[in-house]
């Protein structure tokens, strides 16, 4: 029975690693910008496509791939910003999330017209994926490196924004961007580097999601940026730990929705889970660790 | 309408401390002082954007502390903002309607003509324009109209004057007093532009540090002590 | 219906929709999902190859196979309308998507016209319990794949299950592993869990805590779903250290199950599955694949493949009937003892007059390769209707 | 009670909503007399989507607050009306095992769709009380919440729903004739709340909040009152959508048609009801040439290429291109009457 706890409570970090990695890269881009990427998912779907690719190519060295997958996400990320985010930067909230709608349903219909509307194997990534016995507890090597990564991911990102002069520079646009260009930063290159940090966590996130499913299809993405995008929502709209919150929180939900719900309400998991999402949203409507926004009389 | 002793902090910082003010109906009341004195949080109190700390707020002796903006707009608080803030998808008329549609939920009838009004302001023959068409002062002008839409009792104008030249200045201030003979209500106005301020009104509170250090008849302030300071500095 | 005028055709959509229009072909409409959830099932790239090879050896009795084709998106007004639109131009039959949501439209309008639907993968059971009368499947229904996975299963000494059912496929993933538990249990066999899912997975990982939970072990897991889910399915159960069969459906019948054994060759030794035509190498599915890839018109995998038999039905029953009478096609598919087809040597209509009765082929995996296990019409079959 | 401020608005709304009327019962009738069998397929689809469109504008066109619930209460209007009206012969056969006493009983149309306006309202009316208590994109997410929780009911209540398996034998009540009539009572439904006093202080809460709630206007009664009665629309477009097609399943009412519908709205601009109804005609004509290149065709002896995806592509690009370019749609707050009546200059 301990081992059972231990067991889904390991798989629920691990599920909440994935989220909170595809979340962050959210959080990122919507703390500069005021943007919810949606099409973000297709920056993951890049990431297993560029895999395919390179595997086709006889490119074998994983090195080499993983290097590879991240590198095309990231031009995607900042490539996207360029075309299709740009002329909507100073635009509100809802022309954004309806313009990377669009993105995203251009980019899958692309995969689906330039490769295949089936899936395509990519077993590249299989040899991250071994059996660990822990005691009487046997996990994935996927697990860990996913959950390591992340947190790596993170430790590395407040680095980077407590650090780095572009960091600092980012922390400033996310509560007052006309400051910052006031102080000369170019908004393009903050910007930019906000959509390049987000490819690189999709990368980082389609190279454990292609190890685990061995495939990539034009939908690849789709629901785990939504279910990230909820995370983020529920974390608090911009925040960063309130995504890596929301992430693990919601890892957590779904995980926990299959074990206590009897099985013949297993298939409900999302209903029930979306569920609680609202309730969150209406208890709290700006989000669990929402950035509280001082409020002026300049009203 | 009556203040009694309302003060809000924001962060620690006392924006509006323990002010007190009353005003009765063809008042007209400005209200100046520097930069950062807690004029527009103090309007933004009366209309119920921010809740006060502590205090209350009357409204022909009705508690309206605890009240939503649209209610008290309702009850007859009406006002512009410092920032124009017209409806840029509707028309100067719709404008216009969308606080006349709120008049019709009060009890109180409307003594005065509005088309009248929109005239007196310059605003007839635009009536049909989509507001972004509007010059700078006219919109200013649509603003005000608007307020009067919602039969106010009491008219707060956030620096009505701001960003006009001369002419369009000496225009204002006689609409205004027309506004003031012609229509039973108060008014607070809070501008920079002193000598608009002295010309308009017939009673001056003068803030800072978000408290009341002035208060009196145009000519008593202009020779108060702590109001030069308050501007000049120490 | 409102009167309409065809011969005063300017209309709206004509610049846009026209098909040209040959006279004296064998004309088969395909309102079919191109685009889309359901593209994969692309039995029209089957079809379109086997009406090519007939075609280029002139045809039967002179006439030429002439394939109406047009994208449904996955949308069933828009499989509707053209269904419609291919009735107008005079097609013996229609084949449309395998779910009945779809199906059962198309069929109801489809019987005006005296028009058949053959489908060519539909093993959904909702569509024979006479809801329409002019539908015909070339495959056999799931109970029976699941009777005979379980058969085979029975036969390596299968006692204890674990079912992994979802509603996401529709009976096809929510009844298909329950009648694979009732022959198991009728072989002696037990249900140890019933287990839910949802299309797509991606991380088995919480239902696989689950099975470890069950009291005693399991020797085979039966789930009806489709890659690249179940291949994730497979390699998470292994590296969680539970030696059972993975049993499935015709889901698994996909060439990215077989790229799961990539790295490691015995990991597919205990999967396999009960599905609709051999497709083994060296199978007659093998060979019309390259057939059709030499023509230029590659066919990938089992479900497009399946459109050849739904060609060489009509062919048949067009040879028989010497013409193009809709109602006397359905006849002549309904009355004969024995169709020759492409993906099994035959099949017959004759008994169940709804779908079709051929063996059904047992796939697993030998060294990461396929290999038949059996291929068999199943003894006991639940009870379905 | 009055319903418009002013006799202009009710002017503008009354000739704007019968001039749409007329282009709509024109393209209906000219379908009807001319049109092949399958096109009054293709146009009744159409319908049905001009309807979705219009349920979908009168809140988001007023409130300016993005919806992606839509299709879930379409399908519920749909699912409330076929559980009512399927003789219960053929639901004893389809809901064997539907609970309350669903498959025992059976209503005539009108009934039925009555009973599906009434409870879809309702649903409508309690999501409502959460949705207006939030603010731009939180309420958007809140109305995926909704998108996601139905359609997970209607997936997995297999024995009410049947899931993606076929709710057939819903008898066919509505034909082209029939829809027609409903979209014109919809159009004039959407015109006037759009230029009716709660429709103007909606718009003005859709600029500026604040300024709104500083000129008396109830925000909360009144994007309340435009979702509900969105939402009534919606299942009206569900009920039409069930009876006429016969069949129904979970699978329309989800993500890709929640995107086929707002490109409709976005494009023609959202805040107008003439955008609402243009978008929806350009992108039903548009998507039929579109589908036709997928497939490949042969115009004047050329062979194009198989594209398929092509649909899903346009569809995405008329997002973007909209929101890149012309943020308003086409026609911004452009309404058809204008065009005759020269009551504004230009807006």
């Amino acid at each position: 029975m301990i081992d059972y706890v231990v067991q889904q409570t390991l798989n629920a970090l691990s599920f909440g690693a994935e989220y909170a990695l595809i979340a962050l890269g959210l959080a990122i881009v919507f703390s500069i910008m005021g943007l919810v990427n949606f099409a973000h998912g297709e920056v993951i779907a890049i990431g297993g496509y560029s895999m395919m690719v390179m595997a086709a190519i006889a490119f074998k060295n994983p090195i080499i791939i993983i290097v590879g997958a991240i590198f095309a996400a990231v031009i995607m990320a900042i490539f996207l910003e360029r075309i299709a985010f740009r002329p909507v930067r100073y635009a509100d909230a809802t022309t954004g999330l309806l313009t990377a709608f669009g993105v995203s349903l251009i980019l899958q219909n692309l995969f689906l017209l330039l490769v295949s509307p089936r899936p395509i194997a990519v077993t590249s990534m299989y040899f991250l994926d071994w059996p660990i016995k822990l005691g009487t507890i046997r996990i994935s090597s996927l697990q860990i490196f996913e959950t390591l990564a992340t947190l790596l991911a993170i430790l590395l990102l407040v680095l980077f924004l407590k650090r780095s002069f572009l960091g600092i520079a980012m922390r400033a646009a996310s509560l007052d961007f006309e400051m910052v260009r006031l102080m000369g930063i170019r908004a393009n290159r903050v910007i930019a580097t906000a959509f390049a940090i987000s490819g690189l966590l999709a990368g980082i996130a389609a190279i454990f999601i292609i190890a685990r499913r061995g495939a990539v299809d034009p939908t690849l993405g789709f629901n785990p940026v939504l279910k990230a995008f909820v995370a983020c929502v529920v974390g608090g709209f911009g925040s960063l730990p309130g995504a890596v919150l929301g992430g693990f929180l919601l890892g957590a939900l779904e995980v926990g929705m299959l074990v206590i719900l009897p099985q013949s309400y297993g298939g409900m998991k999302d209903a029930f889970v979306f569920a609680v999402i609202a309730i969150i949203l209406v208890w709290r409507p700006e989000g669990i660790l929402s950035p509280q926004k001082e409020k002026g009389d300049k009203i | 309408m009556k203040l009694d002793c309302i003060s809000k902090n924001f962060g620690g910082v006392k924006a509006v401390s323990q002010v007190s003010l009353e005003i009765g109906e063809g008042d007209v009341l400005g209200l100046i002082g520097p930069n950062g004195a807690g004029k527009s949080t103090l309007i933004n109190l009366i209309t119920g954007l921010l809740t006060p700390d502590v205090g209350k707020i009357f409204l022909s002796n009705l508690d309206i502390t605890s009240q939503k903006p649209y209610q008290r707009a309702r009850l007859g608080l009406a006002r512009t903002f410092q920032n124009l803030r017209i409806y840029p998808n509707l028309s100067v008329g719709q404008n216009i309607e969308v606080a006349s549609i709120s008049s019709n939920y009060s009890s109180r009838t409307m003594n005065f003509d509005l088309d009248k009004i929109i005239n007196i302001f310059d605003l007839e023959d635009k009536i049909d324009l989509a507001s972004e068409e509007l010059s700078y002062g006219h919109l200013r002008r649509l603003e005000i109209v608007r307020a009067l839409a919602l039969n106010p009792l009491v008219l707060l104008l956030d620096e009505p004057a701001a960003g006009m030249n001369e002419n369009e200045t000496k225009e204002l201030s006689n609409s205004l007093k027309w506004v003031q003979n012609n229509i039973a209500c108060a008014i607070i106005v809070i501008d920079h532009d002193l000598k608009f301020i002295m010309g308009v009104c017939d009673k001056i509170t003068v803030m800072n540090m978000g408290e009341v250090i002035a208060s009196g008849k145009p000519n008593e302030i202009s020779n108060n002590k702590r109001v030069k300071e308050a501007y000049i500095g120490h | 219906m409102k009167p309409f005028f065809k011969k005063i055709s300017i209309s709206m959509f004509a610049s846009f929709l026209a098909i040209p229009v040959y006279a004296d072909t064998i004309k088969v409409g395909f309102p079919v999902p191109l685009t889309g959830e359901y593209a994969p099932y692309a039995e029209i790239q089957g079809a379109k190859c086997m009406a090519e090879i007939i075609n280029n050896k002139g045809g039967v009795n002179g006439k030429k196979f002439e394939l109406l084709v047009q994208d449904t998106g996955t949308d069933t007004q828009t499989a509707i309308s053209l269904t419609e639109k291919f009735l107008d131009q005079g097609v013996v039959a229609i084949g449309t998507i395998p779910f009945s949501d779809t199906m059962i439209p198309v069929a109801q309008i489809a019987a005006g016209y005296g028009v058949t639907i053959l489908q060519a993968q539909s093993t959904q059971v909702e569509m024979h319990t006479g809801i329409v009368d002019n539908f015909i499947s070339n495959v056999s229904p799931d109970p029976f794949t699941a009777a005979a996975a379980a058969e085979y299963a029975l036969s390596e000494g299968v006692k204890n299950v674990v079912l992994l059912t979802s509603d996401d496929g529709g009976s096809w993933s929510a009844k298909t592993p329950l009648w694979f538990g009732e022959v198991i249990e009728n072989g002696g066999g037990k249900v140890l869990s019933k287990m839910n899912f949802s299309i797509p997975t991606s991380d088995w990982s919480p239902q696989i805590a689950e099975m470890k939970k069950l009291s005693s072990s399991p020797d085979a897991v039966y789930i009806s779903s489709i890659m690249p889910d179940v291949g994730v399915l497979v390699r998470q159960m292994k590296a969680a250290g539970i030696d059972a069969w993975v049993f499935g459906s015709d889901g698994l019948d996909d060439p990215s199950l077989d790229s799961v054994a990539d790295s490691d060759k015995s990991i597919l030794d205990k999967v396999a599955f009960g599905t609709l035509a051999p497709s083994q190498p060296g199978s007659a599915m093998q060979e019309f694949q390259a057939e059709c890839k030499a023509l230029g018109m590659p066919v990938d995998g089992m479900f497009p493949a399946l459109g050849a038999d739904v060609i060489m039905a009509l062919a048949y029953a067009v040879e028989k009937t010497g013409g193009t009478d809709p109602v006397a096609i359905r006849e002549a598919l309904r009355s004969a003892d024995s169709i020759p087809v492409r993906t099994v040597e035959s099949v017959s209509f004759k008994n169940n007059k709804s779908h079709a009765e051929r063996t059904v082929p047992v796939i697993g995996f030998k060294n990461g390769v396929r290999v038949l296990l059996s291929n068999a019409i199943p003894t006991f079959v639940p009870n379905w209707k | 009670m009055k319903i418009f401020q002013s006799s202009k608005s009710f002017h503008q709304a009354f000739w704007g909503a019968t001039l749409l009327s007329f282009i709509i019962a024109l393209i209906g009738l000219l379908v009807i007399f001319f049109g092949e069998r399958y096109h009054l397929r293709l146009v009744y689809a159409a319908y049905v989507n001009l309807l979705v469109v219009l349920g979908l504008q009168v809140f988001m066109g007023n409130t300016n607050i993005t919806n992606l619930s839509h299709s879930a209460f379409m399908g519920l209007g749909a699912y409330i009306a076929a559980i009512c009206v399927t003789p219960v012969q053929i639901k004893k056969l389809s809901l064997p095992d539907a609970p309350w006493g669903l498959n025992t009983f059976e209503l005539d149309a009108l009934s039925s769709a009555l009973i599906s306006l009434t409870l879809t309202g309702f649903l409508a009316f309690l999501t409502g009380l959460v949705i207006v208590r939030l603010s731009g994109i939180g309420a958007t997410i809140v109305t995926i919440a909704i998108l996601v929780i139905v359609h997970s009911i209607f997936m997995h209540r297999t024995d009410i729903f049947k899931g993606k398996q076929a709710f057939f034998g819903i008898p066919q009540v509505f034909d082209l004739t029939s829809i027609i009539i409903i979209s014109i009572a919809v159009i004039f439904i959407a015109r006037f709340f759009r230029e009716s006093k709660w429709g103007i202080q909606l718009r003005a809460s859709s600029d500026d909040e604040k300024s709104a709630d500083a000129m008396g206007v109830n925000i909360f009664k009144l994007r309340l009152l435009a979702w509900t009665l969105g939402g009534l629309i919606l299942a009206l477009s569900g009920i039409c959508y069930a009876y006429y097609l016969g069949t129904i399943s979970a699978r329309p009412f989800y993500f890709s048609h929640v995107f086929l519908t707002l490109a409709m709205l976005i494009l023609g601009g959202m805040r107008s009801i003439t955008g609402a109804v243009i978008g929806t005609i350009l992108i039903t004509f548009g998507l039929e040439g579109v589908r036709f290149m997928e497939t490949g065709p042969v115009i004047l002896g050329l062979k194009f290429p198989e594209m398929l995806g092509l649909s899903g592509i346009a569809l995405g690009a008329v997002i973007v291109i909209i929101m890149v370019v012309r943020n308003g749609g086409l026609v911004g707050n452009f309404e058809i009457e204008q065009v005759f009546i020269k009551t504004r200059k230009k807006i």
